[in-house]
């Protein structure tokens, strides 16, 4: 496996590892059948008037898997926080990727695995604020992919 | 540097590369030529020849040598099937080197159907069922002498014999015992070996196939009238001649290498799971090569061992050199009934010729912390 | 000691062996392995890859690396053949090398009916054959890109278009060509291209097959996903280093070489010709190898040639490497239409790299003698 | 082909080469075509009691052929000088290989055309003497080799 510069960095020295106690949203994706299980926990600036604009404040990761897995949910860690929700599930594997400087072909369903991961946080903030409504538009762990 | 994947491959013996020097310039005829330089090569290679012969204890004319042990098992495998047409069964084990494993799939496509034999926690094969198994209308049973990812050692004996009584032809892929342990072809049974000499300190691009005086297959390459029309092509001269000098150095030096390097083996696999809870050796805990140190650290995935390894230049594998590109589990440690998260996180320490007690020391003092830095970073892991 | 036997094969450039020596020992993973060690021995092979696809002017992906010509036949045949089973018939031509002749020949066991082309009393392939014989139950058209014997190229893109017009693949084996000639697949008509190390001062045991991305084969060897899961086996890494090298070589000094060895070779066939009588050229006067030269010696047997220059030290061929074991007449010089006492009177001289004006002068100095002492023992010869 | 040194020897330096202007017999077997073809003159010295106790004198050969096929004819050259007749019948061509310290497998058929094409020699000389029912005892070249 050839990783760029970029994920050895974020593998060797991976940000926001970690739990936090109190989350206001816990997302799981993977399975370690594949190989790969991703759990990211945020810390949310509540909105009010509006849930879209409402702001990741802290997030913290955990990860099983392989050197790809770890460097993806630490740049998506870094790339989600202080992001709106709105802003967050915008973002694409893709936007991993490219931040560091691209993964091999093999290991590009680990970039989806952080994206998703963490939009699994979010369903799960929206879902205990009582608004599943929400929540069920966001997308989440695909079950194709794992 | 630490390498410590000896079972991918292994470094090439300077006393080897000294010995096919000068079959590149000055002594670099065509063995098939009938002039005086064509005469040296043939020379060199018979010599070769007769070396590998007394590593086996085979007879000269039953050793064919191949660009590796991949070739070897594809000769072994497709030429036995393709030179006759009533036979249609292959079986084979649950563990066994992609070499064996997909030829044997590809040979559905000719009309034979393919069995594999399954094996216990240990990697040893199921001889019950083997038995169960082999019929008259068995061309080939393909079992391999040592498992390349965990190193247990299978029955050969017990498996010619079950398989002899029905006329079947017995291959095994002896890549990775070749040079390392003993093997008498003469009293095991085997009527077909594969070999490899990058496994055991010689050069890459080449091995062997030895098949028993009798046995019928058709050439995987065919040309002109090289290896008894055997096998076609030019010979490779200087892989050969490093073949047969990495057979005479492993005739004179194996046992006393085989007793320094399964000390080191246990020396790491005492220091590491003293440090370490929740390990697991994966493989039998005496059949086995003793240079492979197979285990399964709970909770974490073997890519990112390897790299944190690979990072304080400590080289290793996580399932054989093949597999590590690939996202699927091991095929042996799941045959093994190891479950998926175990298999995923298995790593494989292989010792050979150039480690030093250093080396071990260097990885006890090392992993211990790799593993809790991942550990600690795992969801599964509840301390 | 004179070598004019560069066609069966030459000596290993030093400067290639030099480049290969790191991968014996230093950096010798395995490229498979995903450590630091193993990159840097993947690097070496793609750096190889590059410079091969610069000589053929082919795309990177479409090289892989074979144990030699022989191989990179076989591969190209049998594996078009294996992957489809609607198209049955093969075409080759009558001068091939054995390692396309016997292989074309094999593969009637599974169904395929095998045309040879003829060809004229220069070696070259009746075109107005080919094109009758070309329709839509052909599978592929084997044709050499230049003879080993007697050194004769053939119109390339001539086949290439009558090939294509049918949907056919096109193979050619350029073991021949590869390193000695400017070749450029993207404007040939090639879809495929054999060609071995060992024939232009790279080492034995390797080559390589070049295939039109698209073109459909199943591998020879099944086994690992090396080689984009179409060659599978460790890969010889010093053996592609050195071919990598000599193709670096070649592109750099073919085309003053070639002009080099065309004056030698012109040198040499003046001089015996004019001092021996009844000498036949055999081959193609123009469109010829620069470093071939095949004679016909009225009166006079091939191989007692050989014996009476070995004694003096020099080194010639009669037919090919692999013929010469044989008792019959090469079946080129036959299908060029040579009576047999001519083709058993054949004589080929191959020069190379390391030829000089003096060995040639040493050859005809030496030569006239020789025949004139065989010619007196002959029953044929009447002076 | 690995030549031992008896045959390179007689190749080299073979013995008895050339014509006799005026032989008592003269055999040739072998055929261009198989690449090997010998001519044999002998010289008689004439036994009117006993045919079979005649004795060749002198006798020279020709060859087109290889290596093995130079040396067999200047070997059988040698062995059947001086012999008589049915000592020379009784050659065979196992006589001619392991007097040359044996021959390569795919060369034995050199060895039987030297001892054939003596006796064709020796066929030739009864004829003349009239005895085509001695010579027609003698095999001489067989078709099936060439
Ligand atoms: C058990 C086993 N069989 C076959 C092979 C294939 O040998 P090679 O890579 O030399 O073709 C290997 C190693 O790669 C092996 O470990
Ligand atoms: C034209 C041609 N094709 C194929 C081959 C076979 O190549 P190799 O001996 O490297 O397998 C040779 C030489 O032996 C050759 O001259």
């Amino acid at each position: 496996m050839q990783y760029s510069q970029k994920v050895m960095d974020h593998f060797m020295n991976p940000r926001n590892v970690g739990e936090i106690q109190n989350a206001d949203g816990v997302g799981t994706c993977g399975n370690p059948v594949c190989g790969d299980l991703m759990t990211f926990y945020v810390k949310i600036e509540p909105r009010t008037d509006n849930l879209d604009m409402a702001r990741i404040t802290e997030i913290r990761f955990k990860t099983f898997g392989c050197g790809a897995a770890i460097a993806v949910a630490s740049m998506a860690s870094e790339m989600a926080k202080g992001k709106t929700l709105s802003e967050v599930v915008d973002l694409s594997r893709d936007d991993v990727a490219d931040n560091l400087d691209g993964l091999p072909p093999v290991k590009m369903h680990c970039s989806n695995l952080g994206v998703q991961a963490i939009q699994e946080a979010l369903k799960d903030y929206l879902t205990k604020m009582g608004r599943r409504d929400l929540a069920s538009k966001i997308k989440g762990c695909s079950k194709e992919e794992h | 540097m630490i390498y410590l994947d000896y079972n991918a491959t292994t470094p090439t013996d300077s006393r080897v590369v000294e010995a096919m020097l000068p079959y590149f310039h000055d002594i670099s005829a065509n063995p098939s030529s009938i002039h005086t330089a064509g005469h040296k090569a043939r020379e060199a290679l018979e010599g070769s020849r007769t070396a590998l012969a007394e590593l086996l204890k085979s007879r000269n004319d039953e050793i064919y040598f191949t660009s590796g042990g991949t070739e070897a098992d594809n000769t072994a495998i497709k030429g036995t099937s393709f030179a006759q047409d009533k036979r249609k069964k292959i079986i084979t084990s649950a563990i066994e080197h992609h070499a064996v494993l997909t030829t044997c799939e590809y040979m559905k496509k000719f009309g034979f159907r393919v069995v594999k034999v399954p094996v216990d926690h240990y990697g040893v094969v199921d001889l019950d069922f083997l038995e169960q198994e082999v019929d008259d209308n068995t061309l080939i049973v393909s079992i391999m002498h040592a498992n390349n990812e965990v190193g247990t050692i299978e029955p050969l004996e017990k498996i010619g014999e079950i398989v002899h009584r029905h006329g079947v032809i017995f291959h095994t892929d002896a890549v990775q015992t070749v040079g390392k342990i003993p093997i008498d072809v003469r009293t095991s049974g085997i009527d077909m070996l594969s070999l490899s000499a990058h496994k055991f300190c010689g050069p890459k691009g080449i091995g062997a196939l030895y098949v028993r005086k009798g046995v019928r297959f058709d050439p995987l390459s065919h040309g002109g009238h090289h290896e008894g029309g055997k096998r076609a092509g030019t010979e490779n001269v200087p892989g050969i001649v490093g073949l047969g000098k990495a057979c005479e150095i492993a005739l004179d030096e194996m046992s006393a290498e085989e007793k320094r390097i399964r000390k080191l083996r246990d020396r790491l696999w005492q220091g590491i799971s003293e440090r370490i809870p929740e390990l697991k050796l994966n493989g039998h805990p005496e059949k086995r090569l003793a240079n492979t140190l197979n285990v399964s650290v709970k909770y974490v995935e073997g890519e990112s061992m390897l790299l944190q390894l690979d990072a304080r230049g400590i080289f290793a594998s996580s399932g054989s050199a093949c597999t590590s590109g690939s996202l699927e589990a091991s095929h042996v440690l799941l045959a093994m009934g190891l479950p998926h998260d175990m298999a995923h996180g298995s790593l494989r320490f292989s010792c050979g010729r150039y480690n030093t007690e250093r080396d071990i020391d260097k990885v006890i003092e090392v992993f211990p912390g790799i593993v809790e830095k991942l550990r600690v970073m795992s969801p599964l892991y509840r301390p």
